[in-house]
């Protein structure tokens, strides 16, 4: 039942929760719950800009059970506006329409629908920005 | 580590192995090890298996191995660490060895891969490299290993040729391994125009999951002396970690823990780069081959791709890299892996000048935690 | 293994922990472990976590969680070999301090089973112990432990309440337990009389699956006198296995791998058994605690039962069982347990004259590989 | 698709193949691939007798995920006619009717079936012995 560890994750995901460095500013996403891993200081949760670009992408045509209906589906590496780096989803674009350096921004969607429980994960891709 | 050596190495060949268990797969595979090492009564046994647990085939396998193998008493531990787990095996064994608690070790690793469909092994390898990085973007490995490669060839200005030329070259030194999964020759049109795996990876980027298994029997080099042994002598290695989940790093083309592994390494075993006469890499995709070469010290940073399109490691170069075929034309089974890559520098010492020395390369994910072992030929010959 | 000492424990209450992932938990113990022996620089780190991939939770955990520590580098090593995995840990742990490759050591376990529905937690453990014996019978271990009641009580002519008096002494014990799941004491009745889980074990009987983390910090007696740590000390162990599968077993109430494992370790530590103040028995079930006590030589075949009925075996006497509870007062997190045993008998050093000795029972399965610690106290006081 | 191991096992599940030992006599079930564990002899694959009887037993209450809808269900500890001892459910038979020491013989059912493929897995399981 990995349900219970989907829905454990759900509020930094949905909310693009990551955590801020006391010190030295730096960024992470996922959240860490320890310490920073450049100055040692201390973390605190924070909500991150929901706007960045793409540094980089891959169109998956080979996927994991769970995403096995969605493809070929694009994975971009994404850079926020504070500089934080993530992993996420794109939507509403074709793969012949993305560019590196494209402004993205943040979107709430369905990620994938489990099986035999018909339980649905939602979590944040990422489509071109508007405007 | 001083004074570690294999006696005997045992494998078969990666690919899909339908009749058989994991078990007795393993155990094919460590007989042959025993063979050679003319059945040494054993101490202790290191398996390593990323996957055994996570695709329902079957748990804490050491035991089960172990009792395959008529072994009756003794200590048998289960190692589950991703591509890093028979390398991690391995220095477990030796650990022992050191610690004066064993004379002899039998360590390696097997997986099963052929018993489970292609998208629930994908599905397991994500959760056991970084859940929370992979599963909620829908990144495959592959598809990891492809934003590297697009960020290199923008960092770089390099062309996805010259990345795709590492699976060129080890198909090309996979021909001459027995235990290969593939041994035929590609051309770069080929390799080019194959299927997308990932873009911009086609299938001739990516290694091939197989079933397999391989297994050493270590001791110390005193006592292989005194049987009359031929043997590998370990003469330094090195591990160290880069970090998790992956998003966390400030550069995604640094393999930093490959980097500061084989560093350590070489100076353990007071030996230079120049020294090698081959390099293993785990170059699970063409790309992370690549990367490992920049940071193993082979090459400059952005210069990797380059000089494997160049030749500079072909077979009959000063340093050659992959000669038995790497990930990409043995397969890549994955927690056997690194004890494949063992068993085959041991083969090639069997050939070849016993003086000398070869550096092999191993991890877990991508740079997660890499592992560095120098060997280097010796025995009664 | 002279001069092995642990100078730091770290451990959660058994529990569910809904709202923390297993790194974070594991985490909690270690920091806590690493407070205790003042936060030393640790070279590598050992995690034992039976089910963490099978689950799908996550896999290779060591990595990360070395990473969550904030541990730079270093060797991280993940064992999963079920309820051996953090005994495994340990062992591990020492040979390398053993070898001379290390100063200080991290070792423990880690297991999450609250993400999971019990009937999958069930399915997980019994493809992990054997697959093919339990998967096609319908066995869960909770039912062969039952079939051993059943031959015990048969080939002895004792009663269950005699076995299930185990359960009640756990209890009575885990009452001082602060990191005990369960803090209360239960009448031999009420356990008697309690729902069947497998018949004629009771849910009394079955030690309970939990959450819960456990990790200590390991170094020589040499460094932990030079830096005025109290410590435990490591006098000896046994490691040794049973066959597997257990129907290929000729006896199936003779724990041979712990009686071989027991005696290695005495023997190693040069303690006879009846200077020994307590032991920690492996007692997942009621059953599986009464035969571990006849194979630790605590008890003659048969007698294990009577023993505990008898009292013999109280706090107040010579020779105590299960001090801190045993597996069913503070819970069973499977790849975790043989961590809490030891960071419990460390607690009892702390309170209780330093000149006592202990011995630690551990094993995978249903004694497919016993472990043995003995252990005694120690420090600046 | 833990489908393919046990098909991979079905035909000494569905016959009740073990090994014999050519020194000794011992036998085994499931087969071992390797030698006798009692004095290192060849073994070979024999059909075992599918008569044998009752050692021990248990009802099973708290089921894994494959059994669950089975429950309560018996699973006893038997001794084949030619002294191999196994494992397997008993069939045919309700908990209160069942004593150490009955007679017993093999019989071939369903197992379990997999939710997702609807796949069905066979194999022996014991009843009481008639005759
Ligand atoms: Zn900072
Ligand atoms: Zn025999």
């Amino acid at each position: 039942m990995p349900e219970i560890t989907e829905w454990r994750d759900r509020i930094w995901r949905y909310r693009l929760i990551g955590s801020r460095c006391g010190g030295c500013g730096s960024t992470y996403y996922p959240p860490r719950n320890s310490r920073c891993l450049k100055c040692g200081g201390d973390l605190e949760e924070v909500e991150l800009p929901r706007r960045g670009k793409l540094l980089s992408y891959t169109v998956v045509y080979q996927a994991p059970t769970l995403y096995k209906y969605s493809t070929p589906y694009i994975v971009g590496y994404i850079e926020l506006l504070d500089g934080t780096r993530l992993f996420a989803m794109l939507t509403d674009v074709e793969p012949d329409e993305v560019r590196v350096g494209m402004e993205l921004e943040a979107t709430l969607r369905k990620l994938y629908t489990y099986g035999e429980s018909g339980h649905i994960v939602y979590g944040v891709k990422f489509r071109p920005a508007v405007g | 580590m001083e004074g570690i050596v294999a006696v005997g190495y045992g494998l078969v060949r990666v690919g899909e192995y339908w009749a058989k268990d994991i078990v007795s797969l393993a155990a094919d595979a460590a007989s042959m090890a025993l063979d050679m090492a003319k059945q040494p009564s054993v101490d202790a046994l290191y398996v390593g298996s990323a996957l055994s647990g996570a695709l329902g085939i079957q748990g804490n396998l050491a035991i089960h191995v172990a009792d395959e193998l008529g072994f009756a008493d003794g200590l048998a531990v289960n190692i589950s660490a991703g591509g890093a787990s028979s390398g991690l095996a391995v220095l477990s064994g030796i650990d022992r060895l050191l610690s004066g608690s064993a004379e002899y070790v039998l360590v390696g690793g097997v997986e099963k891969v052929s018993d489970n469909l292609p998208s629930d092994v994908l599905e397991a390898i994500l959760i056991d490299i970084d859940r929370r990085v992979l599963k909620y973007s829908g990144l495959t490995d592959a598809g990891l290993a492809a934003i590297m490669a697009r960020l290199y060839m923008e960092e770089y200005g390099v062309s996805k040729e010259k990345i795709t030329s590492l699976s060129v070259l080890d198909h090309e030194n996979g021909v001459n391994n027995p235990y290969a999964m593939f041994r035929r020759a590609v051309s770069l049109d080929m390799a080019m125009s194959a299927p997308l795996v990932a873009d911009p990876l086609t299938i001739f980027d990516v290694a091939p999951y197989g079933d397999g298994a391989a297994f050493l029997v270590l001791t110390t080099k005193e006592k292989a002396l005194e049987e009359g042994l031929d043997y590998m002598e370990f003469l330094g290695y090195g591990v160290a970690r880069n970090r998790v989940p992956i998003s966390h790093r400030s550069n995604l083309l640094s393999f930093d823990a490959s980097a500061e592994a084989a560093s350590v390494a070489l100076s353990r075993a007071n030996i230079s780069i120049d020294s090698l006469r081959f390099v293993e890499l785990f170059d699970n995709f063409s790309i992370t081959g690549v990367l490992a070469l920049e940071a193993l010290g082979l090459s400059g940073s952005g210069s990797g791709a380059d000089d494997v399109w160049s030749g500079k490691f072909n077979l009959d170069r000063q340093v050659s890299v992959d000669i038995m075929g790497g990930l990409k034309a043995r397969g890549h089974p994955i927690g056997a892996t690194g004890a494949y890559q063992l068993c085959e520098a041991f083969m090639r010492f069997e050939e070849a000048p016993r003086r000398e020395y070869g550096l092999v390369h191993m991890m877990s994910g991508f740079d997660d935690q890499a592992i560095v072992f120098v060997v280097g030929g010796g025995g009664s010959a």
